[in-house]
């Protein structure tokens, strides 16, 4: 395991404690917790914080911020963070509105947020669950669909409804239609090591890939030979418009994420593929985000997502944020 | 003859060591079906609580066994620490007031405890969770207790019925938590929940081996 | 190599298309060229470009706009761009007040950059070289240092002095000064591999490390047994305060620039140790950028950049920038 | 015999077929003390050059030569594409309204390239450079031209002497490009550039030997 760390037992630690450091403009921690919030609270708004296992960054604290969260709760590394942690950050961002809790679909994460929401006798709080992977079979006789980097689209859209002035039911209810308009799918060419673990997750040959990976590494749907950038691409968007969401004909939001070991310029080279076939489909896309948004430590790989867009979401999407890990006017 | 709380102190301790010791093996069991963090994780809780323990020795065993739910609850974290957690609150709030554990006070905690899982992590047994292996555990349990055999021999007897539901969940597939993502590929990996709730069972037994109960 | 790329002889050209489809509210492309310049030209300022081979995404389209760079000149990966790009770039860049171009000193790019200041005769062009890389020798009897991310400095500062207003010889001095006061040092833990080349550019042992390493993977000072990060931030500080940069009781910005490959764990663990140690010899830390600004296509390593500023660098380094890579109210 | 401008469009496309040729292992040997892309640099620039060449059939040889280190200026990028262009461009303002080249014209061409070079990278020989090869190959060349000898004679010598001069580069430490970083290091390795120019000089030597002359 080659990497810059001090000790696995604390990388959860000093990495909050780096990005605390690097940007005190935008973010603070709770002393003594693994809670990090706005360094400046916006008062008489509602609340919206998310939280989840570290080693996905800038994925959660990094959307802390103006136009977007609240307050994030980053766990051990991919393990949901502890209800009392949890329960913290609703106190911390509670400013007499109610908090939205965006949680993404993963037992552990559920149960935690749900734990910490009992615990919340006092305060008002409602909770979301996004679940846009595709790779996943969605049955009422599973845990259902993972949420994975479509969840950073409700940051943005919920986060910029919060801090517009609506109330709790109203933030719910737009982080609830950009759930039901997003999908995603990941693809992997290389794992990531778990810090404590030592070693990577799974494995795969010099020429395999895994299609519909989780971004904790969980495998995907097949295991196959590597295949040009384009015929990924297509792959991945045969799924995910193939799924329930009918895009045709309407405006989207694309996000090309990696995974954290995937170069800008090979995500640049997916996302022109992305755009060409859109637009080849008559697919309007209003917004494209590129980058390192929800990561697997250090995979490499990548997922897209795609968002149809209603008046709502479009105005929330494109309003602005200022937050770490994305800025705009 | 009944537990006592050394008895339970005991039970917890040797619990701690033994998630110490299988760290490795269960990381790896949950790497092959799930994300790798499950020895990580229960390493960290009872760790946790083994350091609280010496807080413990003055209170009575219904709050010992809620500490280490909540030591549990606010350490382990991932889909194990609700879970345990709640099993170990369950278990203690079944035994308020009580300051010793009979065999039947210890089959109500098995109850208490399975309650508190099924109603966190709303699974049912053949799903390949750590119900497969509690569930047959506490049976197994009640029928040795009914038939007359002392505490440790009935626990030797639910550790080997929690032993056969770990088994068991190799040849099922997974429907609930991070291992039912794999669909029918889950089949033939044995569940990590399941085997570290059957060392909790193995370590209930030697705590009373080691009291000779 | 796994790679997401469709052909090795295209990934410039794919990738470039990639980040035009992404962020056109940003930037465009050049028709028939590999330049890249603001989509919306700004008149009456001096026009500061920079360029270099591609691989060092997002340096350096991803700086052009509001406050930076206003064009770009991205060669083939790990190669100076050609002498007709960087014309055509200086042409139409220029609003008629001249063109800084921010080169990196690299025997291929000042020669490149060079040729296209005598082909643009009737362009008013001044140049600076950035050298701030303290692992290689500064000497007479060599092409002295490289430059490296602390060019990002440049880019910044330079271009929020163009786009207050300044003039060329005041841009240019500006430039200057962030050059004299900038020095940097890199660490790889992994090669990158250039696509064309289809093998690592060096090999490291799985226990091995490449201290003083450059953004092109040219060998750094020495290789070494991987140490913790904290030993690795001591070293790289010693080596760029040891030099000839008088940093005490200053103010500085502080860069921890991932290699492409490094995950945002990693880089913030590392930043924490810069801030320990800086905190601790009493200089004070005015901004912190953490991330990939400036990487060597999937190398996993890291660079710090330290620049002490005085009243103008700060004030600049502290305006509005937006562009892809970079936003800042 | 003087040189015709078929034998330089022949020197070209020789030139191009080798850098095809010899792409990997320039590249290799750029990627043990430089950033690993010459070959892929000339190739590139070459093919390029070998694409516009029916193009060139009508033009006068300074006209071809000029296109040729216009063509590497625009495509070739890095150390080398501005070497070799100004190289090829200098050489052809040389030739100016020459309908062939005589063994001197060839002599000066070589001047022309060289000071071509120098202008631009501001190296001298002794640095680990391209220079190391063509300077020695250039004064070979002329002894030999004086001594009576025809051109194809006179280039297989400037060839050997170009060879002489890698050989040198691998026992010098580089002071200029990128293999300058390595210091010491750089001791031992073969130069690349100093490796293609001697290349282009084989190919005029083919050239001659094909037009017999
Ligand atoms: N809904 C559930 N009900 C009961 N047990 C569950 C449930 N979901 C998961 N588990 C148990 O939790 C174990 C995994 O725990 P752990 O790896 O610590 O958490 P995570 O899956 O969040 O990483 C599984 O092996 C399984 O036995
Ligand atoms: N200043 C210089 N003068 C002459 N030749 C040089 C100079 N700098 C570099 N070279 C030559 O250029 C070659 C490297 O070319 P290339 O790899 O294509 O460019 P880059 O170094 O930009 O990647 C070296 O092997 C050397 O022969
Ligand atoms: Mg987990
Ligand atoms: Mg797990
Ligand atoms: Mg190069
Ligand atoms: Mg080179």
């Amino acid at each position: 395991m080659k990497k810059f760390i001090n000790n696995v037992e604390n990388v959860e630690n000093e990495m909050l404690e780096g990005m605390v450091d690097a940007y005190p403009e935008y973010v603070k921690r709770l002393p003594g917790l693994d809670v990090i919030v706005r360094s400046e609270k916006k008062e008489g708004k509602v609340a919206v914080i998310s939280g989840g296992g570290s080693g996905h960054e800038p994925t959660h604290a990094g959307f802390v911020g103006k136009g977007m969260l609240d307050a994030a709760v980053p766990g051990a590394v991919y393990t949901s963070p502890t209800p009392d942690q949890i329960l913290e950050a609703i106190k911390a961002a509670d400013a007499g509105k109610g908090v939205l809790m965006v949680v993404k679909n993963y037992t552990g994460d559920v149960m935690n947020f749900e734990m910490a929401a009992e615990m919340a006798d006092d305060i008002e709080t409602a909770e979301v669950i996004s679940n846009d992977d595709v790779a996943v079979e969605d049955s009422l006789y599973t845990t259902g669909r993972r949420g994975v980097a479509g969840t950073i689209f409700i940051h943005k859209i919920a986060g910029a409804k919060a801090e517009a002035g609506a109330n709790l039911a109203d933030v719910k209810a737009v982080a609830e239609k950009v759930i039901a308009n997003v999908r995603t799918m990941g693809v992997a060419l290389k794992p990531s090591t778990v810090p404590a673990a030592g070693k990577p997750g799974f494995e795969l040959g010099e020429d395999e890939m895994e299609l519909g990976i989780g971004i904790h590494g969980e495998p995907g749907t097949s295991r196959e030979k590597i295949q040009p950038a384009n015929a990924i691409v297509d792959h991945l968007l045969d799924k995910i418009m193939n799924d329930s969401v009918d895009y045709s004909g309407s405006e989207v939001a694309v996000m090309v994420n990696g995974s954290g070991a995937t170069p800008a310029m090979e995500l640049y080279i997916l996302n022109k593929r992305v755009h060409d076939v859109l637009k080849e489909k008559g697919i309007k896309i209003v917004k494209t985000y590129v980058g390192n948004y929800m990561t697997s430590i250090d995979m490499a790989g990548a997922s897209i997502s795609l968002l149809k867009l209603d008046d709502e979401m479009k105005e929330l999407l494109l309003a602005p944020a200022d937050t770490i890990a994305l800025t705009q006017d | 003859m009944a537990a006592t709380k050394k008895d339970v102190l005991n039970f917890v301790q040797i619990f701690d060591q033994k998630m110490e010791e299988h760290r490795q093996e269960l990381t790896d069991m949950d790497q092959a079906i799930g994300d790798g963090d499950h020895g990580i994780n229960m390493n960290r809780g009872m760790k946790a609580v083994g350091e609280k323990l010496p807080t413990f020795q003055d209170k009575t065993i219904d709050a010992i066994l809620k500490g280490v739910g909540m030591t549990l609850v606010s350490t382990v974290g991932g889909a194990s620490g609700p879970l345990y957690g709640t099993a170990f609150m369950r278990a203690g709030m079944a035994m308020k007031g009580e300051e010793e554990l009979s065999a039947e006070d210890i089959g109500k905690m098995f109850d208490a405890a399975i309650e508190g899982i099924v109603s966190r992590g709303k699974a049912t047994t053949g799903e390949k969770t750590m119900l497969d292996a509690i569930v047959p555990a506490k049976d197994a349990y009640n029928e040795s207790i009914a038939s007359g055999k002392t505490i440790t021999e009935a626990l030797t007897v639910a550790e080997k019925a929690a032993w056969k539901g770990v088994d068991y969940t190799k040849t099922i597939k997974a429907t609930k938590g991070r291992a039912s993502y794999l669909g029918d590929r889950s089949i033939g990996f044995q569940d990590p929940g399941a085997t570290s709730i059957t060392y909790m069972i193995q370590s209930a037994k030697e705590a009373g081996e080691k009291a000779g109960k």
